[in-house]
């Protein structure tokens, strides 16, 4: 099985409770958000109840939660938004 | 472009727009207030995902402006720490008529508040809460 | 109160409404534009019925808050020779939310233009002429 | 018949046509802002074919054009606005 990087950004709430900016992710080959998502809810409590993961975005565009990740993508979870 | 960590000058926004055609502008400014849901508020910290909020209010007035072809708008929004008055977003809309302008602004700040990734921690003296996140799973 | 000769300060207008619990304000600016009608426009005169203007306006005001009543509002309209891009009026309506303080800004605007007796006299290439006067009879 | 004395303000065109600010008139007893409008009609040909009066105030209040004026009565005729 391939293994491909993903730079993962931290934003807002997620940033506390992960406690960082960013993370690099190595993960398999076929990888989605969804797959990221859950494995943040297993790591960090606060998270577990959130079943489905929130607005996902790839590479600064916002994205499906089961769209495949490639090598080199840069995924953010996007908290409900509250600009203006 | 569209973010800044200073405050907001809305002059010269308002300067940046405006052309000799133009008969009416609205602006829109978003303040910090001292309340919230019934709960207190002294001060807001606004995060953002930058390269991607700056793409988002790019393609907001973008599409915004294909919508009302007559109409010049500008947009701004702050970040960082921000206490009771001071304004988190600006948002000018210069027309011939004011109709497109009154139209035009509200649709902007409504379209912001969807979509771009922007967030706001608000602190008073019940604590701390990221706005939408609690109650949200 | 409502009127000046003076050219118009907007941020002072906002100064003066703003509460620390408001969450928004919407100015609306009437400035003088180049056309009007497909003519071209270079300055105009407002003349004004000043008493009685200042009472409907007032009245206006009053309206407008028993309508909205948790919006501030304030207003000021310029009389004289006015040139391209300068300010007529200026409406600022605060509120805790900015639906309110849209709509209170924009029925302010639409009333204003209905009944106080203010008039403008547009100067162009073409001549002067008082605006709305011709066609009526 | 009796006569009372009425200030007649001119504003925007009506200024212009009038040529002046303002005007006491002595009007007899009854008279209407209607009555004053048709007298201006006969006066200034530029008003002939404006058969209706425009909108009318009596003491910087909105009136009906048929009110009966009174002594000391401050009237004007108010062409359409264009405020704002």
């Amino acid at each position: 099985m391939r293994a491909m990087k993903v730079r993962l950004l931290f934003f807002a709430v997620l940033r506390d409770i992960a406690g960082t900016d960013e993370r690099e992710l190595t993960l398999r080959d076929g990888a989605t958000a969804r797959d990221v998502w859950n494995a943040l809810r297993t790591e960090f409590a606060r998270l577990t109840d959130y079943i489905d993961p929130p607005m996902t975005a790839v590479n600064e565009e916002y994205a499906e939660p089961d769209q495949v990740l490639r090598e080199g993508d840069e995924l953010a979870f996007i908290p409900p938004v509250a600009g203006g | 472009m569209y973010l800044t960590d200073a405050p907001i000058n809305p002059t010269a926004l308002v300067q940046k727009v405006l052309r000799p055609s133009d008969g009416a502008y609205v602006l829109f400014e978003g303040v910090v207030r001292n309340h919230h849901h019934g709960k207190a508020v002294e001060s807001i910290f606004y995060d953002a995902y930058r390269p991607m909020a700056e793409r988002e209010l790019e393609k907001i007035v973008r599409e915004i402006e294909a919508k009302f072809p007559e109409t010049a708008l500008a947009v701004v929004h702050r970040l960082g720490h921000l206490v009771v008055g001071d304004s988190s977003i600006a948002i000018v809309a210069a027309s011939a008529h004011r109709a497109e302008a009154f139209d035009a602004c509200r649709m902007m700040i409504d379209r912001i508040k969807e979509t771009v990734p922007i967030w706001k921690k608000e602190r008073g003296p019940d604590g701390e809460e990221w706005v939408g996140w609690q109650g949200r799973r």
